[in-house]
């Protein structure tokens, strides 16, 4: 049945219905842990979740601030170091499912998390982290942002996480190992990349949200595919989840 | 033998330039007891490692004691950003050379293992390895496997000076125990000198009650120094919660260089020591209310 | 989704000519019962790495199951020598290529890092790095660091198709404690496929107690196999010390081919599984004599 | 006071006394363990005793077979991985003192564990383990063996361990890091090696031993001093921690 929902929600339980039992992802704090633990909560129990500061398969009982919050290191399988996870069960090849964020993607997945060019000059925020580890290393990239004309372009202005790079085969030429697939899910569509010239493309658009709309919103042009399909929407059961035993205290769901 | 100094001692012989590598992430296990007092002693002209840097890097960038940063980036987490380095990298006032998180940690590895570089395909295709290129960084080279042809970054195996890292406990004979995860072990393995501060000081025959919570065993220690919420305002698990006030009313105050200032004016210049700064922020009523679960640690 | 199986399922599904590491080390946590299924098995032109070897080594070697041993030596510690290996050399029935044991570490540290090698200055001017360029072996070269311009042995990194350790406990997704040092802790994550054989299958609520103690954590773990006692006669930590007089036997049989093949028709190919051995050797009251003071682990 | 003594009491005593306190040094079982654990309950309280196997500063009650034998693991201060050990501690340069044994050892301090040339061949023996890595990285080598004509020779028949290689600067010359010191202690005297070719010489005789029997017993010349020192003898202190404390059960110490 389905379930009155908002649009966090939805982009949660879209990104959730991704992961698939048994897959290790690497997640951050905010939607991509949600994503991860409604996932856990219903199709994929065994699902890994690792993060870069540390820390495997926790039962955090509250959000935390952040990766570096104790609260969720809670009731951890395994405790190791930046090495330990990043540096080998990354890189190594494990990594099934990356979960990314970003201030900017471009039209070919790739993210900038570091800077933003404005009229006085670039602006420094944040940096990669294990982004750009994430990226170039995980067999699938899931990317969850915010939709806005200024953050979906034609080129990120600044390249911290390598997507499929120039598109066609340059992720591969520049040495990069394969990359399977990457999606973007924002809070008006959910994005994809053309399998020849791995350019974005439309894959599904939100229930009550137009197509001009999304075009109207994207800094940049993107395939249509001939019939848009509209995203499926969330269950009772994945809402109330959310609501009542994931996000209680609506950190990150609002 | 006891490797037992205070951190006045140990801060005092840290020559100005020298090349430093710290073990905080965003506001957790960040030795801010030790970045204060080398602001106290006025240090100049550092270059600072680290994998993804927190509260106590910021402070030290926005003191103006580094010339030099190499990092992944950091964030005080959902509290805010690394706003005092932020700046000076926006106005051009420090040397930045921006990598990503594992390949901080592959050159620290490097250095831990005492080999003397590690082939990695992180960077590639990256804008932080363009600039490294660009700047001729002498710690990045691309370079073709000599087995499989392939293109690699080869990682220069970071030696700092000293590393710094904050932790639970350690006996005086420099045994470290860390409790949680330990992104930090091999940024400690990898110095010429470490330095630990940690929150208690305990016998040997505490530490060979956890051998595998030993870390970082003592041939790798230089000097412990006993310093209690030597991490605050960030967390310490199994000890002490973040402060979220004090991380609030500091991602305030580092959006402005005037505001850090008189921060700095209050709390670092304005006590003497640590134990003043904490008895200034609130004594013992304060730490008790950020006093750890002993089932959570935190 | 559970990784359990069974030792009988596990081996059979090993093809012959594969790739295995084997995590024992001399006469402590060696995967005796693995072996004694593989002999079962009649596999055959297996190739094995291991740092150090140890009796289980000694057993599949001597059992004509191996045509490639890449180690850096081993021994039954004060009880003898690994004789059928010594054997197999001498008449040049084993395709051996000898490394130190540090060297070997670093090929398996490269494979759990999925870096393609890493340079190191071990084996420099030693007989085996001699033997290795003279049989051309592909995994080790020697090269100028392009950094420092020095020599250096850059040693392929080891993936083997499966690495088998035996450890105290696993859960049935695969996480991996193990007790005391953990020598093998790379050579179980250097595998495309871990098999690891446990003293007892616990829940992941009891993992969850000694997250510090998860050395292998379940993404790296492809089988999880209980076989109680499942390296006797050799030692583990905290469940059973060696069996003193076993080891004796065993040292004095494997010095002559006719008598270790005696051996191994009378408790390999003489027994269905490792239970029946155990049972034959004595069953409950043999392993009762040698079960580990808790206090001591031995 | 000079105590009554055995020759392998005179060889552990004489091997702890070349161990200063604070050093951290490497160690395999038998005559290296006993002569390290010596130091330890003398001047040297302060040294770090570390087993490749993974095991830092145990307090053994037993003695033990090996480094495999749970025994030398009891009261541990850290228990790590052979890339730990070896991999790191020794690798990094943190290593001042390598202590082995061998099957032969040349004029240059080259060490072999291996394999020995028989008239029907080669019968090979053991393997280095740690052994060559610890003669690579160590700062200074100590190397305790029997003293036999067939075991200190002109060319170790399998070179495992390099000490100085050929002598004079070979050692530098094939990229291996700095050795400052071999000594080698066996039952009859402790040998040296000259500062300039880096050859094999005489540093001090065992008391009750003639030079004549330490020309006799070894396979190669070897420098002599003018004066023949003799080595210190144990006190009665050291042979009484050796009997009652250090090997009760004469497993090494006979």
């Amino acid at each position: 049945m389905v379930a009155k929902y908002t649009t966090n929600e939805l982009m949660a339980v879209t990104a959730s219905r991704l992961l698939k039992d048994g897959e290790n992802v690497v997640v951050g704090l905010g939607l991509p842990q949600i994503a991860a633990l409604l996932a856990k909560s219903t199709h994929a129990p065994r699902l890994n979740i690792i993060y870069e500061i540390g820390v495997i398969n926790p039962e955090a009982e509250e959000m935390g601030v952040g990766i570096a919050d104790p609260r969720l290191w809670n009731e951890s399988e395994c405790f190791t170091s930046f090495v330990g996870t990043l540096g080998s069960i990354l890189q190594k090849g494990l990594i099934d499912v990356g979960f990314l964020g970003g201030l900017q993607v471009d039209k070919y997945g790739n993210i900038n998390s570091t800077s933003i060019k404005t009229e006085k000059g670039y602006r420094h925020i944040n940096g990669s982290g294990g982004a750009a580890d994430i990226a170039t290393f995980s067999k699938r990239l899931m990317i969850i942002m915010k939709h806005e004309k200024r953050k979906i372009i034609e080129k990120v202005d600044f390249l911290t996480s390598v997507g499929y790079l120039n598109g066609r085969n340059s992720r591969s030429e520049a040495g990069l190992p394969m990359c399977q697939d990457i999606k973007i899910i924002t809070n008006l569509c959910v994005f994809g990349f053309d399998e020849e010239e791995r350019s974005l493309k439309l894959l599904s658009v939100h229930p009550g949200i137009t197509l001009e709309e999304v075009v109207e919103n994207t800094g940049v042009e993107f395939k249509i595919p001939e019939m848009v399909k509209y995203t499926e929407e969330p269950t009772e059961k994945e809402v109330d989840l959310l609501r009542n035993s994931i996000d209680p205290l609506k950190m990150y769901i609002k | 033998m006891s490797k037992l100094k205070t951190l006045k001692e140990v801060v005092a012989e840290i020559p100005d330039g020298a090349h430093i590598a710290l073990g905080g992430f965003a506001i957790t296990r960040c030795p801010v007891a030790f970045v204060f007092e080398m602001i106290r002693q006025k240090k100049k002209d550092l270059t600072v490692s680290q994998i993804v840097a927190g509260m106590e890097t910021d402070l030290l960038v926005g003191a103006g004691l580094v010339k030099k940063l190499e990092y992944s980036g950091g964030s005080l987490d959902r509290f805010g950003r690394l706003e005092r380095i932020n700046d000076k990298i926006d106005k051009g006032l420090l040397d930045i050379r921006e990598y990503s998180g594992m390949s901080m940690s592959m050159r620290f590895l490097a250095g831990s293992l005492g080999v003397p570089f590690i082939p990695t395909k992180a960077l590639l295709g990256t804008e932080m390895l363009k600039n490294l290129i660009a700047k001729n960084d002498p710690e990045v080279k691309v370079c073709e496997s000599p087995f499989d042809g392939d293109k690699y970054v080869y990682l220069k195996a970071l030696r700092p000076d000293y590393s710094v890292i904050h932790a639970q406990y350690a006996d005086e004979k420099g045994n470290v125990i860390i409790e949680g995860p330990y992104w930090d072990a091999e940024t400690a393995k990898s110095a010429k000198k470490l330095i630990v501060t940690v929150e208690q000081v305990v016998s040997t025959k505490f530490i060979k009650k956890f051998p595998e919570k030993v870390i970082v065993p003592s041939v790798y220690t230089y000097a412990v120094v006993e310093v209690p919420y030597g991490a605050y305002p960030t967390a310490v698990y199994k000890f002490y919660d973040y402060d979220r006030e004090m991380l609030e009313n500091y991602a305030k105050v580092n959006k402005s260089e005037e505001e850090f200032n008189k921060f700095l004016d209050e709390y670092v210049f304005g006590t003497k020591d640590f134990t003043e700064f904490i008895e200034k922020v609130g004594g013992v009523d304060r730490v008790n209310k950020i006093k750890a679960d002993p089932s959570y640690g935190y």
